[in-house]
């Protein structure tokens, strides 16, 4: 860059006309195939919701545009089932689980990424082998130890064991507490803060973000989860939750389809409303899952 | 990042010069961190060995019992063993079954990701809002998307058919034909990529600028620079995704569950409606996880039910670590960590 | 108030054989201000971190004031600490900031916002105390790092280079302004720096630490008029004291033909030594070693002239000071005089000084 | 702050919840409360009609109260037992899964309740008789039967001039192709009959009667599927009928149809000329379309075994007492009078339209006729009616030779014999697995 100042307006050279082509066109291609694979992306809920507003015989036709719009249908959800019952179960199995999952998982992972003790290695190696296997591993016994302790049928079964650190989150939170400065831990352990003091003040604050993120991942997790629920709480309905209602919402109350994709959405409406008010903790926590993998 | 390389690791070993003694007061404070240590590891041993340790040594006690949870468990040494591998008419179904879908959707979702993420990236306006559309169904809960797409592929009124039929073609039977039942399973996995969007798409900005300002005065077109740049550079974020998604899909359950239960449509009054509906049609999306719910939590098979559970770890084991091994060859590692 | 000392302290990180602290023996008075100097890896900072307690001590002790807390846990020894990066928490305003060590202490509210406030007006920070550490520059975040160390008025200050992330200028400024909160405090001060004007213009004593071991712990003249080996010699002064290996004869050698008599130290010893010699101590004249100018760096009045010349039979650098105004030009020959009492001797196999 | 208070108002909340969810018993002075499972959907007017009655029972005494829940299945019944959450009284719409309840010892052992009260077990029919018991233990009762028989749109079949229900499977055939109506491009508008199994009711033991097949060899362990001449049949017979229509034609028009226990159902909604059904649907025409204008009928028979018509299959509601309750002596009260009171069982008959399972309230003057329903009690009582066999891996075993029928029907059809053949063994070998991988339970 030149320091001599422009001694008259400066004119910005344009590339000449082939290159602006060219440049133009490729921005239009990518766009419009963006375009194209975004309103392929979008059809299924633009469907889902015109089938939820359609009546009975309307679901069950050829047509794809609702007429007459039945707005009651949503109402009707509410009254065919148990919707709210679902809904605070499934609140009650989200908040208990994210809260054990945080608490239980913070510390774990600061011990795992900050502190120096033999044996450190080979339980990270653990956590990510426990993180890697399927569930379906240990499902039978953990089916018949919650058997014998007479809390099949509640949901007990799915929220006590996030109280005791989860692989995925302490795994993630490991990751994050490994960028945090060891000067910040330092300086609060010289300004008198025990290590149990530095971890539940100076670390949860330093690694908000993380902690936001695995508390959403928790809260998404624990509010889509299908097959735990399903084995524990699928003989007593009063525990069920939104996901194993809405699956057996058409088999047992013999409902159509178009209050069936009403349920649908209205399953979908939290997630996608808590994504719009989280997108940045969201689309980072993804983020963080990726990096160093 | 790690700030202090050479703090790092095990315990301290002293040397036995005299100027290094053990003093007494040391242990105390060596004493004092482990105790710490014990007790922010608590949560995790407790819930390890409860949760995940003991369950899996049972897992293997009970594949050599018959175990109706009714009565104690009875030793019957390598019987189901024996019919898993050997008389099992539905194990192999499902094991291919699975395996197809790992084949199909592993790298179907890798490519989708990897594509959007590349166009992303090179888009000018309204990455924000792309992006959104593009992750919004990965968060849709997996019930209500299945639900929605059983409806939309339905073969007689379902949007996607109709659409079909307006521009004179005949749609397929989607979820009632076995052939094409995977492949619209495949389709809702596709369509929830966001999460291995986002990575990718992170993965790709993170790239640095000057690599590719190099390769381009080197001479390097645009798919040079792809395959030069962008893939040895996102190489490691690529692995994950791949990792991260067969192990996803050797777990895959929900969709085929809910999706075999919804199409098939048999209402309750018929026999037991779970065990006869799952893997509709004709068994082509009975899962290996899905017949392991059948054989354990309908037919309450304990024992057997296990032994597929130990099946099941072995190999994800095995699958796990050939794809975590063979990935030095082709995983660009930045530094040694 | 209190005194440190350093009894046989050593560190030994796991999976090496070398130290990194190695039996240190030192003591800093009460009120001192001890610099710790030397280069990278040395272990100047290994040894501050075990005096605050954030490094366990393999072996030996650290007491402050009498006390011995070697195994104490940071939080009760009683020190306050600066650290390179200030590690101001992001989240906290400049107030909470520095009103952190009270909190842990479990002083009121009210009464730590005094506090900090009383320490900000002191440090000129008054205006910033709502701010958050995002919004200030790198010498006010110092400031904000100093007041936070201060505001408990611990026993003793530890400080890990303070100011190696600050610009020059800054740094010459806050320098000063370190040395005379130091003095108006008189809290006993062990300061952790790489640069050994730092070191030299801000230490009542200075350590030199070199490979974990003490070299040479003195009064900053000391430390420059007496190096005690070799490497205090080459590691105090900019530019570096020119090192030279010569042959003693009868008390004298030979400095690239020039005949240098030395002082009693080495009276009718023979055998290879290292002279060591300032640019000071280096004349630039008529007559002398032979040596062509190679760079002539300027520095307003004085000037270092850059030069090489044949020392028995080999190319050796040497720099010489001169006025500027008189300094030669590259490229010239010129001719260099030892002044033979400014000249230092060390032993070539052992880099201990030899006499006085 | 804000946030924090959100937090602790969700926390109290969901620890409220939990608390409140897990106390369900607040049982009073001497009245002894029990919960009965039954598999009655509460969308539909049949649950309601149970409650009413056991209502009824709760006001006529004072030492027991019975508490209904709906919307029970096998899977829900045999997970809570073996879970220990099972309720008192447990009923289940089939008798699959007797082998297993009775077998593993799920279902308590009904005979000594049944010696102490001097029941007759030859009150109830002979059927019921065979499906309530498993290996010697009889652990459940029957609580009303099913039968199942062709309901046919008479309108549908004038306009197609079509006299009567047809008799035989030929004419069955015939009277399909006629009945079935299609667009110009081929989908089909109305069925004469949908034979795809997995549909509705169609599943292979309802289809198994008309074709006089054997489910097991003589001894009563292994499959007789292959050799089987009935079956054989059944399968050949079933797969041409699907062809005629086209598999996929026919997916496609079955998955535009309402669902079965909606008014939307397809014979109620006239796109169904004949279907096999139970007799229940009697109940649901008249409660959803009372004016629809149709006949029941047994179902037609192979041509070869003409003595076979009015027969069909039964199975029926099955009600017992779960392992490991407190309870048992009440509960076996209610379950004495559910199974045997006469009054109780015309009634509920009377209501939902299920067939009584004793003698006595088959003779009941309550029973009101109707003449769709007096077809089923016929089937009830024809000595060719049959049902499923009683195996110890309970439902499975029906599940596999229905699942190898779905396979069957959408495949070329060739190879049955060897097809058949592999079934047989599987079958065997799964007996053998449920039984404890060694021994196979007699």
């Amino acid at each position: 860059m030149s320091a001599v100042t422009a001694p008259v307006a400066l004119v910005r050279r344009r590339p000449p006309a082939s290159v602006r082509r060219k440049r133009f066109l490729l921005a239009v291609a990518n766009h419009s195939l963006l375009i194209a694979a975004a309103v392929a992306f979008l059809a299924p809920f633009i469907f889902i919701l015109l089938t939820s507003l359609m009546t009975n015989n309307q679901a069950l036709s050829t047509s794809l545009w609702p007429h007459p719009i039945r707005w009651s249908n949503f109402y009707d959800v509410f009254t065919k089932a148990p919707f709210w019952r679902w809904a605070l179960n499934t609140l009650q199995y989200s908040v208990l689980a994210t809260i054990g999952l945080v608490l239980s998982s913070v510390p774990v992972a600061y011990a795992l990424a900050r502190l120096r003790w033999r044996g450190r290695q080979v339980s990270f190696l653990i956590v990510l082998i426990a993180l890697m296997l399927p569930p379906q591993v240990t499902v039978v016994p953990l089916y018949v130890m919650w058997a014998k302790l007479h809390l099949v049928g509640t949901l007990w079964p799915v929220i006590l064991p996030n109280w005791f650190g989860d692989a995925f989150s302490i795994f993630l939170l490991r990751q994050f507490f490994l960028t945090i400065p060891e000067e910040y831990l330092d300086a609060a352990r010289v300004d008198g803060c025990g290590e149990l003091r530095i971890v539940a003040t100076v670390v949860t604050r330093l690694a908000k973000p993380a902690i936001a993120a695995v508390a959403l991942f928790s809260f998404l997790y624990t509010f889509n989860d299908f097959f735990l629920p399903l084995l524990y709480t699928g003989e007593n309905p009063h525990h069920w939750v939104l996901s194993l209602g809405l699956s057996e919402f058409r088999s047992l109350h013999q409902v159509q389809w178009n209050l069936t994709m009403a349920a649908t959405l209205l399953v979908m409406a939290p997630v996608i409303v808590l994504f719009f008010l989280a997108q940045r903790a969201f689309v980072e926590g993804v983020t963080l899952t990726g990096v160093k993998g | 990042m790690r700030l202090r390389p050479a703090a790092d690791a095990g315990a301290v070993s002293v040397p036995a010069s005299p100027a290094l003694a053990r003093r007494p007061g040391k242990r105390r404070a060596a004493w004092r961190r482990r105790r710490l240590v014990l007790l922010l590891m608590s949560p995790w041993i407790v819930g390890f060995t409860v949760f995940f340790g003991y369950p899996l040594v049972m897992s293997v006690y009970l594949s050599f019992t018959h175990y109706d949870l009714l009565s104690s468990p009875r030793w019957i040494g390598t019987a189901n063993y024996r019919y898993l591998f050997h008389d099992d008419p539905q194990v192999w179904t499902a094991v291919k079954n699975t395996l197809w879908y790992i084949a199909v959707a592993v790298p179907l979702q890798v490519l989708f990701a990897f594509g959007i993420a590349l166009m992303l990236a090179r888009a000018r306006r309204g990455v924000g809002i792309f992006r959104t559309i593009f992750y919004l169904p990965a968060l849709a809960p997996p019930v209500a998307a299945t639900l929605g797409f059983v409806y939309i592929l339905n073969p007689a009124t379902g949007p996607v058919n109709v659409l079909l039929g307006h521009l004179g073609v005949q749609g397929p039977l989607w979820f009632h034909d076995p052939h094409w039942s995977k492949p619209a399973l495949v389709a809702l996995t596709v369509w929830g990529v966001g999460n291995t969007m986002v990575i990718f798409l992170a993965a790709v900005l993170d790239v640095p600028r000057h690599l590719y300002e190099s390769a381009e005065l080197d001479g390097a077109g645009v798919f040079s620079r792809l395959r030069w740049v962008t893939l040895p550079s996102i190489s490691p974020v690529i692995l994950f995704a791949v990792v991260f998604n067969v192990i996803q899909g050797l777990q895959y359950f929900t969709q085929a569950y809910v999706a075999a239960g919804v199409a098939a449509g048999q209402a309750s009054q018929a026999a037991d409606v779970t065990a006869v509906n799952l893997g509709y049609p004709q068994d082509s999306t009975l899962f290996y996880p899905v017949l392991l719910y059948q054989h354990g939590f309908t037919d309450f098979q304990m024992g057997y039910a296990s032994a597929m559970s130990v099946l099941l770890l072995v190999v994800s084991f095995a699958i796990t670590l050939v794809i975590v091994l063979n990935s030095r060859r082709w995983v660009y590692q930045a530094a040694p960590r | 108030m209190a005194d440190v000392r350093y009894e046989q302290a050593t560190k030994l990180y796991s999976g090496t054989d070398v130290p990194a602290v190695d039996a240190l023996d030192l003591e800093v008075e009460d009120g001192e201000f001890m610099v710790l100097v030397g280069p990278s890896g040395s272990g100047k900072t290994t040894a501050l971190r075990m005096l605050a307690g954030l490094e366990e001590v393999d072996a030996g002790a650290v007491l402050i004031g009498g006390r011995d807390v070697t195994d104490l846990p940071p939080k009760k020894r009683d020190v306050a600490m600066v650290f390179q990066n200030y590690a101001l928490y992001p989240y906290l305003t400049v107030s909470q900031n520095i009103a952190f060590p009270l909190k842990m202490a479990g002083v009121k509210k009210a009464e730590r916002e005094r506090q900090a406030a009383e320490v900000a007006r002191r440090l000129g920070m008054e205006r910033y105390l709502g701010r958050k550490p995002s919004q200030l520059s790198g010498g006010e975040r110092q400031r904000v790092a100093m007041g936070r160390a201060i505001i408990r008025q611990p026993s003793v200050f530890l400080m890990d280079e303070p100011l190696s992330n600050l610009d020059a200028k800054l740094r010459v400024q806050m320098r000063a302004d370190i040395a005379a909160l130091q003095r108006d405090l008189g809290v006993t001060t062990v300061y952790v720096t790489h640069d050994q004007a730092e070191a030299m213009t801000l230490g009542h004593r200075v350590a030199v630490l070199d490979h974990g071991r003490l070299q040479q712990v003195g009064e900053p003249r000391e430390l420059y008029d007496r190096p005690t080996n070799r490497f205090v010699a080459g590691f105090i002064g900019s530019p570096a004291m020119n090192l030279c290996d010569v042959t003693c004869e009868h008390g004298a050698v030979s400095f690239g033909g020039e005949r240098v008599e030395l002082g009693p130290a080495v009276a009718n010893g023979s055998g290879a030594v290292v002279l060591g010699l300032r640019p000071e101590a280096l004349e630039v004249g008529l007559e002398g070693l032979p040596a062509r100018v190679e760079v002539v760096e300027e520095f307003g009045a004085d000037a270092f002239v850059f030069s090489s010349a044949q020392i028995g039979g080999e190319e050796t650098r040497l720099v010489a000071r001169t006025e500027a105004r008189r300094a030669p030009a590259q490229g010239e020959r010129i001719f260099l005089r030892v002044k033979p009492e400014e000249a230092h001797l060390f032993d070539a196999e052992t880099g201990q000084r030899l006499g006085a | 702050m804000k946030r924090v208070a959100t937090v602790s108002v969700l926390l109290v909340a969901s620890l409220a919840l939990a608390a409140c969810g897990g106390s369900s018993k607040s049982s009073s002075s001497k009245r002894v409360n029990l919960t009965l499972w039954a598999g009655w959907s509460a969308g539909t007017h049949e649950l309601k009609a149970f409650k009413s009655l056991v209502d009824e029972y709760n006001a006529k005494q004072k030492k027991i109260h019975v508490k209904v829940v709906g919307d029970i299945n096998d899977t829900k019944i045999v997970a809570a037992i073996r879970s220990g959450t099972a309720p008192d009284i447990v009923s289940s719409f089939n008798s699959y899964n007797v082998g297993n309840y009775c077998g593993t010892g799920a279902w308590i052992d009904l005979s000594p309740y049944l010696k102490k009260d001097h029941i007759d077990v030859n009150e109830f029919p002979p059927a019921t008789r065979y499906y309530t018991q498993y290996g010697g233990k009889r652990c459940a009762l029957p609580l009303l039967a099913d039968t199942y028989g062709l309901y046919y749109n008479k309108t549908l079949f004038a306009n197609a001039g079509i006299k009567r229900p047809p008799k035989t499977i030929s004419e069955l055939t015939a009277d399909v192709k006629k009945l079935t109506q299609r667009s110009s491009d081929g989908t089909i508008q109305v069925a004469g009959l949908d034979p795809l199994i997995g549909f509705y009711e169609n599943v292979p033991e309802r289809w198994s009667t008309s074709f006089n097949v054997k489910w097991l060899k003589p001894g009563g362990t292994s499959s007789d599927i292959a050799d089987d001449p009935g079956w054989r049949k059944l399968f050949e017979w079933q797969k041409s009928l699907v062809d005629w229509y086209g598999y996929g034609k026919l997916v496609r028009f079955q998955s535009g149809l309402g669902d079965e226990f909606s008014a939307s159902q397809a014979f109620e909604k006239g796109k169904l000329a004949m279907n096999l059904d139970g007799e229940w649907r009697v109940a649901f025409i008249a409660d959803e379309v009372p004016h629809l204008n149709y006949g029941t009928a047994p179902m037609p028979v192979d041509d070869a075994h003409p003595e076979l018509y009015g027969s069909g299959y039964i199975n029926g509601t099955i009600i017992g007492i779960p392992k490991g309750k407190k309870h048992n002596d009440e509960a076996w009260q209610v379950v004495k009078y559910l199974t045997t009171d006469p009054h109780f069982l015309a009634q509920f008959s009377n209501k939902i339209r299920n067939v009584p399972t004793t003698k006595a309230a088959l003779r009941s003057s309550e029973i009101q006729p109707d003449p769709h329903f007096s077809t089923f009690l016929k089937i009830f009582s024809n000595p060719h009616s049959t049902t499923s066999p009683i195996m110890a891996s309970g439902v499975a075993y029906t599940n596999f030779v229905q699942s190898f029928f779905t396979k069957w029907q959408g495949s070329n059809g060739q190879g049955l014999e060897g097809k058949l053949r592999s079934l047989a063994k599987e079958l065997d070998a799964q007996v053998k697995q449920a039984g404890g991988g060694g021994s196979a339970v007699p």
